[in-house]
Parts: C-alpha cells; structure tokens; sequence
C-alpha cells in the first residue's frame, strides 16, 4: 500500500473566491485514519485556514458530514483506505448553500423541525409525582428506530427533491414527526398530520429512497415518509369519504 | 382535518401501482409479445370476443385501466419536475391529470365499444 | 433565532440539469419513474387490442400482424423491461411503506415481499388461465 | 432585541446548549414565561457533548433502593471531598428530574411491565441507574432539545463563540459573543448568565471528550474573577479504545463484561477490588469505581502484563460471554463503535482498552443553586463544581447532575433576573474593547512560525506527563513552568486565517487560550494537595491525608495572570470520612 493518499478538497472562501474551486493535500495513508483525520491533519500541519466543523468524533453528534467521492458520509466514520489509492474528493454536504470550505448553513432544517412539533404533545399532562407513563419494551420498539436521528443532514444531502425544491420538509424532521406520533405516550399525531398533508410535507416526496440508504444510523426516513402517506391518506378518506358512523 | 386532494390522489396512484405491477407483466408478456411473435398460439378471435363482452370485464379493465393512468400520470409529472426540473408546476399538472381525463373517456370508449 | 442576516455569502450550488445520470442510484430510480410511460403506453396498446377484438375477427387479424412489426416489437420489448422493472422496485418498496403487524408482531419485509409475488404469480396464472382456456 | 446594532438584550443567558443548558432554558422559561431567555452555543445544541454519553443516569426509582444509600455511594465514591448537603439535594431530585425528562419524550429502556428499568453501576451499590440502550445521553440531548423547541420564549444562538464575559462592580452582565458565519463581534446583555459549557478534556491528549470542551465557561469564569474549585481531579475512565479515545462504557461491565489483562487473568482481584464472581456483583471486580480501576491498570503495566499495541498499552475487555442477544438489545452502540473504529466484533473477539480522560471533577465553584459568588454569574454541569462528585464521580451521576443543579440554576438566575436592574452603560466599552482585541491581537497579528496546533499538542503531553494517573510534585513543577512559556507563546501567535467567515483558527486561538488557563489551574491545584485522593494520586504522597487536606482547593486569578490556591472547608452532614470498600 502507498503511504499517501491525495485528498481532493473543495474550498470556498467567500471574501476571496467567487465560486468553489479544488485544493490538493497529500495526507500520510493509515488504516486508523478516517477522512476526518486526514482533514485534521492538514489543519493543523499544512493549512490552518481549511475551514470544516467536527466534534465527537464517534459518529453520535453529527457535525462532521461532508460528500466524500459524492456520496453523503460523517468523515469521522470514513476510512480513507476505503478510496486508496486515491484520490479522496471532499466536499461540503450537497444541497444546502456553502458558508465556506466544507461548512455548510443548515439553518433551513433548524427552522423547518419545530414545525413538525418533535416533541411530546399530550391532551393532559400527568404530574411528575404521579411517576412515569408506562411503555412496554414493545411501545419503545414501534418508534425506536425513529428516535436513532442525530440530525446529521446526510439525508437532505442525498435527497433530490430538497435539491430540487428547498420548500420541501425533508427526510429528517418527518423521521421525528413519525418517532412522536409512534410514542405511545404521545397524542399530537393530529397536529402534525396537519403540517405534513401540505403540499411540501410528506407528498413531495417521490420516495428515491436514498435518505434511507446513507443514514448512517439506519433510522429509514423513506420508510416514515410512505406510512405517513398512507396514515394522511387514510385519515382523509375517513373524514371525507365515509358516512359519519364509519369514522 | 385539513382536506387536501393530495392524499387522495396520492391513494390512486398507489392503487395504480399495485395493479400494474401485479396484471400488467402478463397481460404485457401475452398480449404484447407472445401472441404477435407468435410464441403463444393466439386464442381464438371467438374466445376473446366472450370474454371482452362480458360486462364484467369492461368494468374490471375500465377499472384497471383508469387507475393504472392515474398512476403513470401522476408519477410522469413529478419526473418532469425532478428529473427535466420544469417548473411550470400548474401547466404539468393540467397536461398529465388532464391526460388522464382523456384516457379515461377513452376507455369507455373502446371498452365500452367491445361490450355488447 | 437571532442568526444575522443580510450580508449572507454563502454559495449556492446549482443542481445539474441531467443530476440523475451523476450516480447510479439516482439513474435507477429516474428510470423506475420512466416506467409511468410505458405503463401508460401498455394501457393504450391494450385499449386498442380489446377495440380490435370487439370489430370482429379480421380486425383482430390485422392488429396482431401490425403488433408483430419490428418497431411496435422493439416498443413493446422496451415497455415490457419497463414493467418488470416496475413491479420489482414497488414490491421491494412496499415493505417500507406499510408495517403489517399479525398478532402485535411486525411482520418482516421479506415475507411482504414474497407475499406480492406469491400475488403475482396467482394473478398470472388466473389471467392466462383465462385467456388460453 | 434592541435597535443598537452592537447590543442584542435579553433577561437570561446560557452559554451552552447541552443537558445542562438546555434543562436551565427550560426551567427559566417555566419559572417565569415573561422572562426572555437565549440560549448561546458555539455548536448547534444537539452536537453537545452530552450526545456522547452512554451508560445511563443514576435516580433512586427501584424497590429496596433507597436516597441514603445512593448518598452514601456517591460521598464515599468522592473519597469524602463532596460536598454532603449538596449530595443530599442531588440525589433526592434525581428521580424527578429523569422522571420529568420521560415525560418529555426521553426513550428510556422498559421493563416488561412498562415501568423504567434500572441498571447496574460502578461504585453503585442498588441498580439505580437508567439507561436508553447505550445511548443515553444522546437521547436525553435530543428529548431536551426537542423539548426546548416549543418554547418560544427561547431563542438561541447557534454557533456563537463567547469570548468574554461583561462584568461590572461584581455583577455580570452579559457576554461578548463572535457570530461565526459572519465573524461579527456582538454584546449581548442579559441579568443573569448560566455557565453550561461543559468540561475541558482537551487539556490531555488521550480522551473520551469531544473537540468542543476545551474549558471555555471555566476560562471565561477564571479570568471574570470567579474561582474554581477541585481541579486537580481529573477522572480517567478505565474503558477507553486506543488511538481514538472513543469510550466503551462502564455499562458493558455493568451486563457482565469482565477486564483481563494479557493472560487472560481478571486482574483487578489484586487491587483490593473484591474477588471475581461469573456474574457481576455489586460495589465489587468490575463495578468498582472508574479512579481504582484506571490505577489498577497502571500497576498492572508496570507489572509488564498489558499487551502492547501502536498506541500504548491496553488490556482487554471480554464481553464474549454475554451473548449477541444482549449486546444487541442493551449495548448495541458499543458492538457499532468496535465494528467501526476497530474492524472487531465484541461478540467474538476482545475489546482492547486502556484508560482515557473522561471528566472533570472540579470546574466554576457555585452553591446548591448554581451561584457562583459573582452577581448574575451561575454555572451547571460538567463546567461546575457544586461539589458532589469531590475527588472521583461515581459513572452515572454525571447526567443527572446536569439535570438536577441545570434546573437550580435556571430557577435560581430567573430569580436573579427578575430582581435585577438593567446593565451599565459601561459595558458598552467592554464590548468595543473586546472587540478590538480579537480583531488587533489576533486576526491582525503577523503569523510567525508558531502556531495553535503546536502550543495545543505541547500543552496536552506537557499535561499527559505532568497530571496523569499518578503524579509527583517535581513533574507537576516542572510542568507549571513549560505552561507558563506556553502561556506567553498564545499571548503572541497569530491567526494565519484572515476570513471573518467561519474562522475555525480563531477559534481554536481563542479556545487553546482557555485550555491553558484550565491547564494551569489544574497543575497548581494538583502540587498543593500533598496527598493522594480518589483520582488525584501522589507517588510522593501515597495516602489520604484527612488531617491536612478534608477540603477544596479553590483557585483565582491572580493580578499577574497566574493561578493563586485557598482553601475551602468541605460540607460533613451525616456521614463522617472512612474508608473506602470495594469488593469486601
């Protein structure tokens, strides 16, 4: 095995580059390092100035993701012997606009999930003297998976029709409309039937499924996105269609 | 609840979709290839004239047949959205739905004319 | 959110025109979309076919020789690969789609799965056994 | 928000939007809807640090368990350096406080039933802790942000680097902030001011923490005037993987996983830590607290009977017998991060660990509710020091201490900030001062051939040599003195990176600059305490010195920048200092 790997970086500096160009880095080849490590290694040994966020390095925060070789990744959980011998191409997550280098603005999904309502919604609310609500280990199971998101954006970057149009609410937040709407403990799956039965809710979705395949904590944001569908389909057949004694 | 129309044309292009993925790979392999090319003896002019006579089979297929439209319409015109990225959303809509609207009358038509 | 805004820099990437032929799995599933064509198309084909039957044995005659042309074969071949990959991608979709659950338990997508095409081939088999019979 | 484009107000700050951020947000805002809170983060919330954490949080919910002995577990799991009374209020909130976060969505782990299931712990003698899979802090992060979001008296400030804070006539006022994505230096003016920016791991080289503690609410509290406490302990955790620093959870020994060394042998046995029992026992081998365990593996290094890899020594961790089934349902992150950063698979191969830095005991001196002495000034979490973990925290207890004193501080600065005045006019001049300083001094100042990452990685080994697992007061000294030189190089770097646009070298300017201040406190708290406690062990002090040495160190600033050490008594209730059993 070659002991370098060349790293293929985008750059964007916006008081100096009108538009994204490409720098080269030849970063020592390990079989612990992940493409984060090379990034760091440049940082802090070749150029100060390449500008990228990170932080657990464990794959449980989700600062860290970036399109490596065009494909969505959290680069501290990409090895770079997966691409020797090179060359590594990395680049900010697509979709969302670039502040600078491998930082992308994630505000939109930031303004966009509080509108989903991710949050327990109850029609009273029980006293915390009154101990915990019971859920069977089965009721923590029905929503469980949905409750892996760590907002890590991979999904919108994989997604097309957020590409395509950035109105649409994306893979994530309906993930986390579904994990409360499938918690026994909740009672708010009316209200957000509401948000997402709009044109930019679920039925923007044409189901590429590719939000499911890079999530790297297998949360299947396609798969929430159909139920949702056929729960909002379901629900509006039931108010509109049938006779009132059938509802 | 909201009423939107999404929901529910949503439901029929699923409807549609099952349909065609579970009759059209026959009656595609049969009445599309295998009786022209002649790998099939075809039935006889007889056989299929009682069957598509039948009432039964004009509102099977006239069934059948509008939804599968409804599916392809539906689904072609979120291809020309994403995959042309036309954006004259109302326009798309109107042609394919609207198409749609067409292949139904059409439907009846030809159906409606083997059905005696 | 107090984010401050107005002297915003950040780039804006615009997506491709032809994005879908960049990766493999965005082309996939273009294609998979592309089937609503020729589903459409198999629709009309199939419209005609019963209006040929229903005007009487020649017209049935001539519609058969017609289809048996080599540019409606080439059409219909196409089509046909179309549909198969129709009915491949919905039923390995429809697990994610819909949750079965039998007696509190989730049913596993693979038995949707075969449950479909235990479908289609009961489907199938009622079609041809009633058009060959 | 005010029209002074220099000046944003509100009523309470936080800085930091982890567990303990996050929890006082929500207590302010529930204390007093009127009241306008923000919360400022260098990160968005839920990239927290809290995210990494994966045990569980200890509450007394069980039957047979009962608050006294979650109190007395954690005292003598202190070494006696916690402070009794605030223990006392920590542990009896607790439950509430898990209770309360369950009824916000928190995915805790079920019994049959339906009711929360309890798990084992280190140094813990009940099963009390709670635990969602091995992912608990994730998901409590994510329940809390989530939770926040239907607050609308909330509003945050993501990605703002806080720099320094507004103090006038001993009250504080507000911070002064740098916006990141546009590099603009802002005041922000508030009442009150809650530190929850969590601990400083990255004064070592080897550790658990994430890139983002670099110690900023402790620096910010130091150089503002407030005193921090306890420092000199620093806790390892015993179950760290090497190369990485990725933490395997003290949970796996909980479900029965045992610590061999290189012959296979469960060699804490030897270090007065009970004798093995196939299935986990309580208090005892494996479940004995985090500072004897990481001792026990130096020894056994020395001893020659750890295996040898690229990158230290490690001995291993055998979850072998613990079958797939319950990796899978209880320890399911710990079988993805070994699949992942180690290509080995724990259900048939052997986890190779050594101890890492985990946590820090010490931080912000503050009361019960979080005050810090300084007016307005309150702080929670990692980044305080009420006291209640003294010189070793027990694995568990660190969740729920974000928890119970976040909320006592939320309520306590909503208190403050319903009493008190509008700010000064002269912080006005701090902010202009601020913000020539950071652009003068760094952003305009020549590079020269030092550089931040140097000073950084000089600083953690310096650290790794001076205040490891055991220490002495010559290396300590000798280590004192190379952060000093440190000390002057930061004060004359400069940022090679002349963007105002996210300027990641800026910032990790201005974080070393807080590191090294942490460094220092910790270095000169850990040479005045002549004696070995918990996790702060002396090769030249070996014992416990109860006469000398029953009390905190607290340490200011002094007018010449250098850390000056005091004393302060520890709090004795009910349970008089003894010794420390494990295992018997």
């Amino acid at each position: 095995m070659a002991d370098e790997i060349r790293v293929e970086v985008a750059r964007y500096r916006p008081d100096k580059d009108r538009e994204p160009g490409w720098q080269e880095y030849d970063v020592p080849l390990r079989t612990d390092w992940t493409v984060l490590d090379a990034l760091n290694h440049v940082k802090n040994e070749v150029d100060s100035t390449l500008a990228f966020r990170w932080s657990c390095r464990m794959g449980i925060c989700g600062s860290c993701g970036m399109n490596v070789q065009g494909e969505p990744r959290l680069s501290c959980a990409t090895f770079l012997t997966d691409y020797a011998p090179g060359p590594v191409r990395v680049e900010p997550l697509a979709n969302f606009p670039v502040v600078r280098d491998l930082v992308v603005d994630i505000d939109d999904f930031l303004e966009k999930l509080p509108r989903v309502k991710p949050w327990i919604i109850r029609d009273e609310e029980k006293s915390v003297d009154d101990g915990e609500y019971l859920q069977s280990p089965e009721e923590l199971e029905a929503y469980q998976q949905f409750s892996m998101c760590i907002n890590c954006m991979l999904c919108y970057a994989a997604c097309p029709v957020y590409g395509l149009d950035p109105d649409f609410v994306g893979p994530a937040a309906i993930a986390l409309a579904e994990r409360y709407d499938l918690d026994s403990r909740d009672q708010g799956a009316r209200q957000r039937l509401d948000v997402l039965i709009e044109a930019e809710g679920v039925y923007g979705c044409t189901f590429v499924g590719e939000c499911t395949r890079v999530c790297p904590k297998h949360v299947d944001p396609a798969g929430a996105i159909q139920r949702y569908k056929l729960k909002a389909a379901q629900e509006s057949v039931k108010a509109f269609l049938l006779p009132r004694a059938f509802r | 609840m909201k009423f939107r129309i999404e929901p529910f044309v949503w439901l029929a292009f699923s409807g549609g979709g099952v349909l065609a993925a579970l009759f059209m790979p026959v009656l595609a392999f049969l009445f599309a290839l295998a009786f022209p090319l002649g790998w099939i003896d075809p039935p006889s002019h007889d056989h299929l004239d009682a069957i598509v006579s039948n009432p039964l089979t004009f509102l099977v297929l006239f069934g059948l047949f509008v939804v599968m439209l409804v599916h392809a319409a539906h689904r072609f015109r979120y291809t020309l959205y994403d995959g042309l990225q036309i954006k004259h959303r109302v326009l798309v809509g109107t042609l394919c739905y609207g198409a749609v609207l067409v292949g139904a009358f059409a439907c009846l038509q030809f159906l409606g004319g083997a059905t005696q | 959110m107090s984010r401050a805004t107005g002297d915003d820099l950040s780039y804006r990437r615009p997506v491709p025109l032809w994005w879908w032929l960049h990766k493999r799995t965005y082309f996939v599933f273009v294609m998979r979309e592309l089937s609503s064509i020729f589903i459409a198309w198999l629709v009309l084909y199939l419209l005609l076919f019963v209006r040929a039957v229903g005007r009487g044995e020649a017209a049935y005659q001539d519609f058969l020789d017609d289809a048996a042309s080599p540019w409606l074969v080439t059409l219909n071949v196409i089509a046909f690969a179309f549909i198969v990959l129709h009915t491949i991608t919905w039923f390995s979709l429809t697990p994610q789609a819909m949750v079965v659950r039998v007696r509190g338990h989730r049913v596993p997508g693979i038995a949707i799965i075969a449950g479909q095409y235990a479908a289609l081939a009961a489907v199938t088999a009622f079609v041809a056994w009633l058009v060959l019979s | 928000m005010s029209d002074d484009p220099m000046v944003a107000t509100h009523d309470v700050l936080l800085i930091g939007g982890g567990a303990a951020g996050l929890r006082a947000a929500i207590a302010v805002a529930e204390t007093d809807p009127g009241l306008d809170v923000a919360v400022v983060s260098k990160v968005y919330p839920m990239r927290s640090h809290t995210v990494s954490a994966e045990g569980g949080a200890a509450g007394v919910i069980a039957e047979g368990d009962t608050i006294d002995e979650h109190i007395y577990d954690t005292i003598s799991g202190s070494d006696w350096l916690g402070d009794q009374d605030a223990i006392e209020y920590f542990v009896r909130e607790a439950p509430r406080e898990l209770l309360r976060l369950e009824h916000w969505g928190c995915p805790w782990s079920r019994q049959p039933d339906g009711r929360v299931a309890v798990r084992a712990f280190g140094g813990m003698k009940k099963m009390r802790t709670w635990f969602a899979a091995d992912k608990t802090g994730f998901h409590m992060l994510h329940a809390l942000f989530q939770t926040s979001l239907k607050y609308p008296a909330v509003a945050r400030y993501d990605e703002w680097f806080v720099t320094r804070l507004l103090v006038d006539d001993g009250r504080v006022h507000g911070v002064v902030a740098v916006e990141l994505r546009t590099g603009r230096v802002r005041g922000i003016t508030a009442k009150a001011v809650v530190l929850a920016t969590g601990g400083c791991g990255k004064v070592f080289p080897f550790t658990t923490n994430a890139n983002i503690n670099t110690g900023d609410g402790m620096a910010l509290a130091y150089r503002a005037g407030a005193p921090l406490k306890d420092m000199e302990f620093v806790q390892y955790h015993p179950t760290g993987l090497p190369f990485t620093g990725i933490l395997i959870t003290e949970a796996t020994r909980a479900e029965g996983a045992w610590l061999v060394n290189k012959d296979g042998y469960r060699y804490l046995q030897d270090y007065d830590l009970g004798t093995p029992t196939p299935t986990p026992e309580l208090r005892s081998m494996e479940l004995g607290p985090r500072d004897r365990l990481s001792q026990a593996f130096v020894h056994e290094e020395a001893k020659g009977r750890t295996l040898e890899t690229p990158y230290g020594s490690v001995v291993h961790l055998d979850l072998r017998h613990l079958g797939a089934k319950l990796i899978d349902t209880k320890l399911p992150f710990v079988r993805e991060l070994c699949l992942k950063y180690e290509r080995i698979d724990p259900v048939r191969e052997l986890i190779p660990v050594r101890p890492v830095v985990h946590y820090m005991m010490g931080g912000v001196h503050t009361d019960a509710d979080g005050a810090t002495g300084l007016g307005g000034l309150y702080a929670a979490g990692e980044t305080a020091c009420v006291s209640i973990n003294g010189a070793n925290r027990l694995g568990s207890n660190s969740l729920p201490e974000c928890l119970v004193f976040g909320a006592r501080a939320g309520r306590a600065a909503a208190a403050y900030a319903a009493s008190a005045g509008p700010p000064p006019p002269s912080v006005g001049s701090q902010v202009t001062d601020e913000t020539r300083r950071l652009e003068r001094d760094l952003l305009g100042r020549l590079p020269r051939d030092d550089s931040i990452a140097a000073i950084r990685t000089e600083m953690q080994t310096t650290m790794e040599a001076a205040a490891g697992i055991y220490r002495n007061g010559p290396d300590m000294a000798t280590g004192a003195d190379t952060l000093r030189e440190l000390q002057d190089r930061v004060g004359r770097v400069g940022v090679r990176d002349t963007s105002r646009t996210f300027n990641t070298e800026l910032v990790a300017a201005l974080e070393a600059a807080n590191l090294l201040d942490v460094a220092e406190c910790i270095l000169r708290s850990g040479m005045h305490r002549e004696e070995s406690r918990g996790a702060h062990q002396r090769t030249d002090f070996p014992d416990r010195d109860d006469e000398r040495f029953l009390h905190h160190h607290v340490v200011t600033r002094g007018p010449d920048g250098t850390p000056r050490v005091n004393r302060l008594p520890v709090t004795i209730t009910r349970w008089p200092p003894g010794e420390r059993v494990y295992g018997r």
